[in-house]
């Protein structure tokens, strides 16, 4: 059960992927990625990530892709432009590196299976289905807020001043006056 | 002396080792709300750069303090680092800050470009290098780098008008995140092999050469390595570099060419050294490729330029295949011999980008090399300067450009790396080929320009960089 | 025991995503590929998790942070090409070049 | 003299003083009116080469080693030190550099009109850097000062030179830059290995020169890196392009020290550091064969192309390829006639090019060209210029009773006893070095006087027969009685030999008993 | 060593204070000529009586050994040393006569010839510095010194041969003098090379010391060094096959070519040769060489001298046969048979020369007083003038006999002395008896050419112009004065070492035994009887007068015409007035070819083609095309970046794969 529905996640994720990396019109894009996003908040939960898929749902699906909506609209993208594809050469181009690239990381599949996870990182691996298990006794978002808040504070306190940066950032470029 | 002990896992701790990125942080938001309503104004504009420079040189107090103090963790370094690397760099890009903020401080306003927001964003980027440089930890590298990412960004966009700067940005942009996709996969790949992502815990981990040679941790390593490779534009993830530079208002050129590039080095360097550093197989051939790579074209390129700017653009794409020099020596020689370049360099590159902006107007971009005839007639004292640091870029004895590729060539010599060494000095020889036309034009040539050239006047602020970079 | 599988998709859609960024022209279709890469990457972090524990996850926190961050400032740099260029087609951005 | 010298302490102080000096002069342009520039130089040049004059006195000519020296930590974490100090090798070399500057601004008395306070504060600096190189006995140092020097040539001539000045300019600085940092990185690499051999990290040149067999497996690699920057410098065919260029485009001044001063360092470098360093790689018989042939080929093929110059400047340019050959030639023999004579051809080329150079320039002041076909008969109204070119000239030919012959005499009969054939082959070197230069006096001096401009040409100005008087004599006194400074050369010499041919070993096989006999 | 001895170097010193003096006058007073006159004879006059004095010391130490005079160390280096030192022994005494005497003779000549010449003072200075040099050449006790000498006079040949510089042909003469000696120099540059190598040493003494026990006779190392000095000789002395620069040479003052042309300089190889018996008597092959290139000269110089018209160019041939002599004198190891004819060809030659610059004086100024520009020196517009020029007419005419080898005169004795000890090595190998006979053909032609020379000079119809011959005159008594002194002693010279039928014979030949009897040692005895030596005696009698009567029967003084109207020649006579076309062929087959290949292939192929147009600029123009390629690349757009981004992200990537 668990498994098919991981590959069935997984499908739509890798299948909506690839419309979004080739449908022309950028509206079209835009909502394949946010399908994908979906299929992969999915893939978060059968992988014990429920406080991730939550927010990756708010945030990715919910507030940045329609960031990305909102900005298309607004450049009136709406239409597919007959530029917005390279060319033959060029999509065979891309076709060949992306699946080079592919093949190239699928050694890391490879590993896995071939040795078993546990021999292959040397770190304390935690027994299978552990994290379920903690994910179950503290909350999924316990879980996170432990380590958030005590060991990851300082990257926590980075991340606010970066959204800050961001704000800044945007705000000096897109304001219309200054 | 006693080392100042600091308890990284305490927030008091915690607070003590980020004194000087608290500094900025702080000073920052002082600064965003009072620009909020008095902004606009020449006068509040200089009143700004001001402000930020005290900032800056509040934060490198912090650091000189605690670098005097001897501060060390209490244990393992969470987070964030206290050693001796950190201060060093820190103080180059405090310096390097100021440097462009005291070249922005003129040129802004000559440009009217008056976006006071411009030192905010200096500010936040400082930050960012800071924690590149100072972190304990591959997220923090990946935040800090992200951070000033972002900042730089929107710095290379910030002359509105101009589309050539909008360019820059997007170019730089695109290919940023583009990039740090490729970082994060590292960083994922390490922590998978690894179990963990503290760098000294990856150390730890790597000491047992049997996980030091597995495939997800090289795969990691070299996806690393591609993220790094762009910010310090090493070749073949070199080619935003000149387009954005040269699309860059000036100072943000300088502050990216001199900075920004020197913080994506301390990161690449603490992550090589700390945490790969028993894992040398993994990544030293390839940082020596990158090198021999970098050396090679940005010179090369760099002799077929006709504009100053984007001269200096491929040069300093020439100059990070130097510090890659440094970093394949995969030594401690190597470290300290990086700090001392990237000090060096950056005082030379935005001094010669300093001259560059005193010089030109309404973007340099367009000023050739043979507009520089004669200007030594004309302004002795500039042409001097822009002559030493051509020599100084050079590498010629008597500059600390020299110094610095003396130390990078004995570190490669001494960790064996005597081809790379030669690979060097042969790229050096090529270099010759682009900063002596420089000087030629200035001192040798005869001034085409009929006027004056009584205009363009460096900013108080602008000499004093030239000043400074040309003592080095 | 789903950590080979999702390696594997994670490695797809990240091939996908940079294949992606070559293939198209649109700036703003460009990014949303750079977002699919790092949605991959956290793919990534969580399969870990599972195995290595919970700070995987807190990763991936921080790479949704970083990605809203980009997003802003990236979307407002496209604004301001798009003032300039009336596009956001890469082709129309080559003033700079040699 | 010598006990004057004494009192005043002289030994301790003379190298720093005469690095510094210099220096100070060129501060001292910088600072005095515009119109004083040129005297406040020369008069520094003069100091300075009356403070080295002393060494002639002060110079134990007994010693093979080192004198005057001076030590200094410099930059102790590296093993680096502020080191001097002078013997045999070097002791003339100093005193031909401390000689020419002040003639040589002499000679740009009114060659230079423009920008002189730049000019004569480069000379100055230039004359530092010179002077380190011979006295440098830290590699670091001597590296630095190696470097240096160019900046102030690179100058000299793209600011002053001639029409084709920056293609000279830059294609100078290019050669001997390229040359010169594959040498840094051979240092470096020497540095590293006697360090990591012996524990002890330092450029120290007798340190290094002590354990330089740590590095014989590589000491080919490493030769051939300290062999072509100093090639380039001397420079040895086929890397002497950069030399016409150079000095026919350079102002005079320029032309006189890059003659004068400058090919000897190339020259110098062999005898310091590339032969000492590595003798079993320079005495490789691979090596030492391309290298000896190339130095033959270099005399013949440098005096057949100046045979057929038509720019004067040019022929003396090549004439230097030809003569620096002779150097080359006498070092390889490896006999302390040979090596002797090397050095004695040095000095002498110092002496002679740097005159004619001088020479070329006052002619140049006079008539604004080099080219020799716009000159003929000017002895008609030139009598003391004649005189005192042909005398030149002849002492560049190796006239017996100048300076020029005892060199070359030295050098072929040390040469012929271990290379007779080169020798044999480079004595009819002497027939096309007659060739030229006589051709060319024939045509600028003698014939009909047929260019109505030449006929109003003025004789020597007191100022000229200043700057000549001082050459006339050496060239005479050299050239009658050579024997004060070739007792002062002997121990070094017979130092350097005695050291190169120990380690040698078989390479050396083809020396001949009868030459084996003077090491008793 | 008699205390006089040591005050040799004053000889030399003289000449060489006068040269100082006159140098520094040529410059900043070049019209005093009276206070020039004086130093330059002055100087000479001084030499010549120190000379004296010397040689008187020499003579009354009745030594064997030479007498060193060492000034001082010249270049020691190692060990290698060189003095700079003077021997003085009987060979260099009968040297020093000559140099001294006869160079005194043409100082005074000089006076009177140069006097009207804006270069006076140059030319005196000149003048002196060659006798300082020849003097240093035969004094100085080691081959470096005398090397010094030997470079020095031909210096001053180059100088004075180019005196009148204005004239392109004359500083070429010079020139090419100078270079040509110096390709003589060369081998004896190699000749001291192999010397020391083999030796260890360079001193005469030391060299003939140890020779006998260094050398095998005959073997290779010896016979190069003789043949390589023997090099050096035919340079200096013009001997086949680098022989043309001397008639070149003419074209310097009369004086000039009588002084180092004739009398001295060019015997300097005679002189080497004699000095350095001992190598070359080891050296029988090299020995023969020497003889047969003598010979071989003599005849070939004397063919050519028949045929022209230039009245030095004909003594200039002359000379070149009569050092061909010399050689095979020296060269059949009778060196002081040699040195004898040295001795009396510098009287008789300097005679004729100095008599033939009398009357190129007397035409100059006779053309110059009537503003005509014709050929002072050609002998067809000469022609009767004994009238006006009786006594050098005279005394030429001895001279003449002289050197044609009439009984009596001292040619006749020195050069029947070498034809007969040519002849008696005959014995040995039948070489020397044709070189026997060629050295008696071209003693025929001698005397053929000569007398064409005197019949076409003083007898006959005048042909210089009617105009002119009001202002033909006899020279003054300045310049006749020394033309009668060496006129009585060439008569006389012949008393100096008669042939041994005769009584008191072989004075010289005693006298330098001390020198040659090293050598002497090495050689066969070669004796001839009296009745050989008569009937040799009488054949070089027959010989002469046949070359003076063919003369005197065949050339008709009265058809020929003035040098401006004169047909062109034809055949041989033209073969023989370009000299064989010896000049010619070797413009063709090394002068040319020599500045083609360096100009054309070494400077403009090799030096700016190769190296520099493709090493130099090449490389830097591929690094700037590689350049441009690299900015080709940067396109401008984001595609191409994340293109090579992506490729090079693939190579890492592989790279690290392969771990």
């Amino acid at each position: 059960m668990h498994e098919v529905m991981f590959w069935g996640f997984a499908g739509v994720a890798l299948a909506a992927a690839l419309l979004c990396v080739t449908r022309r019109s950028a509206v079209a894009s835009a909502l394949w990625l946010v399908l994908t996003l979906f299929s992969l908040s999915g893939l978060f939960v059968l992988l014990d990530a429920q406080f991730i898929a939550a927010i990756q749902v708010l945030v990715y699906a919910g507030a940045i892709m329609v960031l990305f909506l909102f900005v298309i609209m607004l450049l009136n993208l709406g239409r597919a432009g007959p530029a917005d594809m390279r060319g033959w050469l060029g999509r065979g181009v891309a076709a060949l590196l992306g699946a080079g690239l592919a093949v190239e990381l699928w050694v890391l599949v490879r590993i896995v299976r071939g040795g078993g996870f546990a021999a292959e990182t040397a770190a304390f691996p935690l027994p299978p289905g552990e994290l379920g298990r903690v994910q179950a006794a503290e909350g999924a978002v316990g879980m996170l807020a432990e380590p958030l808040f005590r060991q990851y504070l300082v990257p926590f306190e980075i991340t606010s001043v970066l959204l800050l940066a961001a704000i800044v950032g945007a705000v000096v470029l897109a304001k219309r006056k200054i | 002396m006693t080392p100042m002990l600091i308890d990284l896992s305490a927030p008091a701790g915690i607070t003590l080792a980020l004194l000087p990125e608290i500094v900025l942080t702080a000073w920052a938001l002082i600064l965003l709300l009072v620009i909020g309503w008095r902004h606009g104004d020449p006068e509040h504009h200089r009143w700004a750069g001001g402000f930020t420079l005290v900032g800056l040189v509040a934060a490198l107090g912090t650091v000189v303090w605690l670098w005097r103090a001897g501060a060390t963790p209490d244990g393992l370094p969470l987070m964030i680092a206290l050693d001796s690397f950190r201060w060093a760099t820190a103080a180059v890009f405090l310096i390097g800050s100021m440097a462009a903020v005291l070249l922005a401080q003129g040129y802004l306003g000559r440009e009217r470009i008056l976006v006071p927001e411009f030192y905010v964003l200096v500010l936040f980027a400082t930050v960012g290098m800071l924690l590149m440089g100072g972190a304990a930890d591959l997220i923090v590298v990946f935040l800090g780098l992200e951070l000033m990412s972002l900042s730089v960004y929107v710095l290379a966009g910030i002359k509105r008008r101009s589309p050539q700067s909008s360019e820059a940005a997007l170019k730089y942009f695109l290919l940023g995140a583009f990039a740090s996709g490729f970082l994060l996969y590292g960083i994922a790949l390490i922590y998978g092999a690894t179990g963990t992502t503290n760098l000294q815990a990856v150390a730890l981990q790597l000491a047992d050469s049997e996980i030091a040679g597995r495939p997800m941790l090289t795969i990691g390593a070299a996806m690393l390595l591609v993220g790094f490779g762009f910010k310090v534009s090493a070749v073949p993830f070199h080619m935003w570099a000149p387009d954005v530079y040269d699309g860059a208002p000036t100072p943000v050129t300088a502050y990216m060419a001199a900075a920004v590039k020197a913080a994506g080095f301390a990161a690449l360097v603490r992550v090589a050294l700390t945490a790969l550093g028993d894992a040398t197989a993994a990544w030293q051939t390839t940082v020596w490729w990158l090198a021999a790579l970098t050396m090679i074209v940005g010179n090369l390129v760099a002799l077929a330029q006709r504009r100053l700017k984007r001269m200096l653009a491929y040069s300093s794409i020439a100059h990070a295949g130097y510090l890659l020099v440094a970093v394949a020596a995969a030594s401690i020689q190597g470290g300290s011999a990086f700090v001392f370049y990237a000090f060096a360099y950056t005082l030379m590159t935005v001094g010669a980008f300093a001259v560059l902006a005193a010089v030109g107007r309404d973007g340099e971009s367009d000023l050739l090399i043979d507009d520089f005839n004669g200007l030594a007639e004309r302004r002795p004292w500039l042409s001097f300067a822009l002559a030493v640091f051509m020599l100084s870029l050079l590498g010629f004895p008597g500059t600390a450009g020299f110094i610095g590729k003396w130390l990078i060539l004995v570190a490669a010599v001494e960790a064996g790396q005597t081809t790379l060494a030669v690979v060097l000095v042969g790229a050096s020889v090529l270099s010759a080929g682009y900063y002596l036309p420089v000087i030629m034009a200035m001192y040798m040539k005869p001034s085409e320009r009929a006027e004056v050239a009584e205009g363009a006047r460096l900013a108080r602020g602008g000499r004093l960089v030239v000043a400074a970079a040309a003592i080095a | 025991m789903l950590l080979g599988p999702a390696l594997g998709v994670s490695a797809l859609l990240f091939a996908i995503g940079v294949g992606g960024v070559l293939l198209r022209r649109n700036a703003i279709v460009i990014f949303m590929c750079v977002e699919l890469m790092l949605n991959a990457v956290n793919l990534t972090f969580v399969a870990l998790a599972q195995q290595l524990g919970p700070q995987g996850q807190v990763i991936v926190f921080f790479v949704m942070a970083v990605a809203a961050a980009e997003a802003a400032v990236g979307l407002a740099i496209i604004l301001a090409v798009y003032r300039h260029k009336e596009s956001v087609n890469l082709q129309d951005v080559n003033l700079l070049r040699g | 003299m010598s006990e004057f010298l004494l009192s005043i302490g002289y030994a301790r102080w003379v190298l720093n003083a005469l690095l510094v000096l210099p220096v100070v002069g060129a501060l001292l342009t910088l600072a005095v009116p515009a119109a004083r520039v040129k005297h406040v130089a020369f008069v520094a040049a003069l100091v300075e080469f009356v403070v080295s004059a002393g060494l002639w006195w002060a110079f134990d000519p007994a010693s093979a080693g080192m004198q005057f020296e001076f030590w200094a930590p410099w930059i102790p974490s590296f093993g680096i030190a502020y080191r001097v100090g002078v013997d045999g090798i070097s002791l003339f070399m100093i005193l031909l550099t401390t000689l020419t500057m002040p003639l040589a601004m002499l000679g740009s008395w009114q060659y230079i009109t423009q920008r002189e306070r730049g000019f004569y504060a480069l000379m100055l600096v230039m004359t530092t850097g010179m002077l380190g190189v011979f006295v440098a006995l830290d590699l670091f140092l001597f590296y630095v000062f190696w470097e240096i020097m160019l900046i102030p040539m690179y100058f000299i001539i793209g600011v002053w030179g001639g029409g084709r000045r920056l293609y000279a300019a830059i294609k100078f600085f290019l050669y001997t830059f390229v040359g010169s940092l594959l040498m840094l990185v051979a240092i470096l690499v020497l540095y590293a290995a006697v360090g990591r051999e012996t524990g002890q990290y330092t450029f120290d040149y007798e340190y290094l020169l002590a354990y330089s067999d740590v590095v014989r497996p590589w000491a080919l690699w490493l030769f051939g890196a300290f062999a072509l920057a100093f090639a380039i410098k001397v420079p040895v065919f086929p890397f002497h392009t950069w030399l016409p260029d150079a000095h026919v485009e350079a102002p005079t001044a320029g032309s006189v020290v890059l003659a004068g001063i400058l090919l000897k360092m190339g020259a110098y470098g062999f005898l310091r550091f590339a032969v000492p360093f590595f003798p079993g790689a320079a005495f490789d018989p691979t090596v030492s064969t391309v290298v000896v042939v190339l130095a033959v080929v270099g005399i013949i093929y440098g005096a057949l192309v100046a045979m057929v110059q038509p720019d004067f400047k040019k022929l003396i340019a090549y004439s230097s390829v030809s003569h620096l050959g002779f150097v080359m030639l006498g070092i390889w023999a490896l006999t302390v006639q040979s090596v002797a004579g090397a050095i004695v051809i040095m000095i002498n080329h110092g002496i002679s090019t740097g005159a004619l150079f001088l020479l070329v320039g006052m002619m140049y002041e006079r008539r604004h060209s080099r080219d020799i076909a716009a000159y003929g008969g000017i002895a008609r109204v030139m009598p003391a210029f004649a005189a005192i070119l042909t005398l030149v000239a002849l002492s560049s030919i190796g006239l017996p009773g100048t300076n020029g012959f005892v060199g070359e005499f030295l050098v072929l009969v040390g040469a012929f006893r271990t290379q007779p054939w080169a020798a044999g082959i480079a004595t009819t070197g002497v027939i096309f070095a007659a060739a030229y230069l006589l051709w060319a006096l024939q045509r600028i001096i003698y014939e009909k006087l047929d260019k109505p401009e030449n006929a109003q040409l003025r004789d020597l100005s007191p100022r000229e027969f200043a700057i000549l008087t001082p050459i006339v004599v050496l060239i005479l006194w050299i050239g009658f009685y050579p024997k004060p400074i070739l007792t002062r050369i002997e121990p070094s010499v017979r130092a350097f030999v005695e050291q190169v041919r120990q380690p040698a070993g078989p390479a050396l096989r083809f020396v001949r008993r009868s030459d084996v006999r003077e090491a008793e | 060593m008699p205390p006089v001895i040591e005050w040799v170097w004053l000889v030399v010193a003289l000449p060489l204070a006068g040269f100082a003096a006159n140098g520094l006058l040529s410059l900043v007073k070049p019209t005093a000529k009276r206070a020039v006159s004086a130093i330059g004879v002055g100087t000479v006059a001084a030499a010549f009586v120190m000379t004296l004095v010397v040689v008187r010391g020499l003579a009354g130490a009745h030594t064997t050994e030479p007498f060193v005079v060492t000034l001082w160390q010249w270049i020691p280096m190692g060990d290698l040393r060189v003095a700079a030192a003077f021997q003085v022994d009987q060979l260099s005494a009968v040297m020093l006569l000559v140099v001294t005497g006869v160079g005194l003779l043409i100082h005074v000549f000089s006076v009177g010839y140069m006097r009207a010449d804006d270069g006076y003072a140059r030319y005196f200075a000149y003048l002196n510095l060659f006798v300082f040099f020849m003097l240093v050449l035969v004094l100085g006790a080691n081959f470096p010194i005398l090397f010094v000498g030997w470079e020095g006079v031909g210096l001053c040949s180059y100088l004075l041969i180019g005196f009148w510089f204005d004239v392109k042909a004359n500083a070429d003469a010079g020139k090419k003098a100078f270079l040509m000696n110096r390709i003589g120099d060369a081998g004896f540059l190699i000749a001291m090379f192999f010397i020391f190598q083999a030796t260890g040493s360079l001193a005469f003494d030391e060299v003939f010391a140890r020779a006998p026990r260094v050398f095998a006779i005959g073997g290779p190392t010896i016979t190069a060094i003789a043949l390589f000095l023997f090099l050096g000789c035919t340079g200096k002395s013009a001997q086949i096959p680098l022989y043309t620069w001397l008639p070149d040479a003419m074209a310097g003052p009369t004086p000039v070519s009588a002084l180092i042309h004739a009398a001295t300089m060019v015997t300097a190889g005679v002189y080497l040769i004699a000095r350095t018996n001992v190598l070359f008597a080891m050296a029988p092959i090299a020995g023969a060489v020497v003889a047969t290139v003598g010979a071989v000269t003599a005849l070939w110089a004397a063919t050519i001298a028949l045929k022209q018209w230039d009245i030095k160019k004909v003594l200039a041939y002359s000379t070149v046969s009569q050092l061909g002599y010399m050689f095979l004198g020296v060269g059949v190891g009778a060196i002081a048979s040699g040195m004898f004819h040295l001795v009396t060809h510098a009287f008789f030659k300097a005679l004729l020369f100095l008599g033939a610059g009398s009357v190129i004086h007397a035409l100059h100024h006779a053309y110059h007083a009537t503003h005509r520009h014709e050929d002072a020196q050609d002998m067809r517009n000469m022609g009767g003038l004994r009238r006006w020029m009786p006594w050098t007419a005279g005394v030429m005419w001895l001279a003449t006999l002289a050197i044609a080898g009439v009984p009596g005169f001292s040619g006749f004795f020195s050069k029947d002395e070498i034809l007969a000890m040519t002849f008696a090595k005959g014995h040995e190998h039948v070489l020397f008896y044709a070189l026997w006979v060629v050295g008696a053909v071209a003693a025929l032609l001698t005397a053929f050419y000569m007398t064409r020379l005197m019949l076409y000079t003083f007898h006959g119809p005048n042909r210089t112009g009617a105009a002119e011959q009001g202002h033909v005159r006899e020279a003054p008594w300045v310049m006749t004065g020394p033309l009668v002194i060496l006129a009585a002693l060439s008569v006389v010279g012949g008393v100096l070492n008669l042939p041994e039928v005769l009584p008191r014979s072989g004075w010289l030949h005693h006298w330098l035994e001390p020198v040659t009897a090293a050598g002497d040692f090495f050689r066969p005895d070669a004796h001839l009887s009296h009745a050989t030596e008569w009937a040799l005696l009488g054949l070089a009698t027959v010989i002469a007068g046949l070359g003076i009567a063919a003369a005197w029967r065949f050339l008709t003084p009265a058809a020929l015409k003035p040098a401006a109207e004169a047909p062109a020649e034809t055949g041989l006579q033209q073969v023989l007035l370009r000299k064989w076309y010896v000049d010619e062929i070797y413009d063709a087959l090394i002068v040319r070819p020599l500045v083609w290949l360096s100009n054309a292939v070494l400077w403009r192929r090799v030096d700016a083609g190769a190296i520099d147009a493709v090493g130099v600029n090449g490389s830097a123009r591929f690094a700037r095309g590689l350049g441009l390629i690299g900015s080709w690349l940067q396109t401008g757009h984001v595609g191409t970046y994340v293109f090579f981004f992506v490729v090079g992200a693939l190579l890492l990537l592989r790279a690290a794969t392969r771990f």
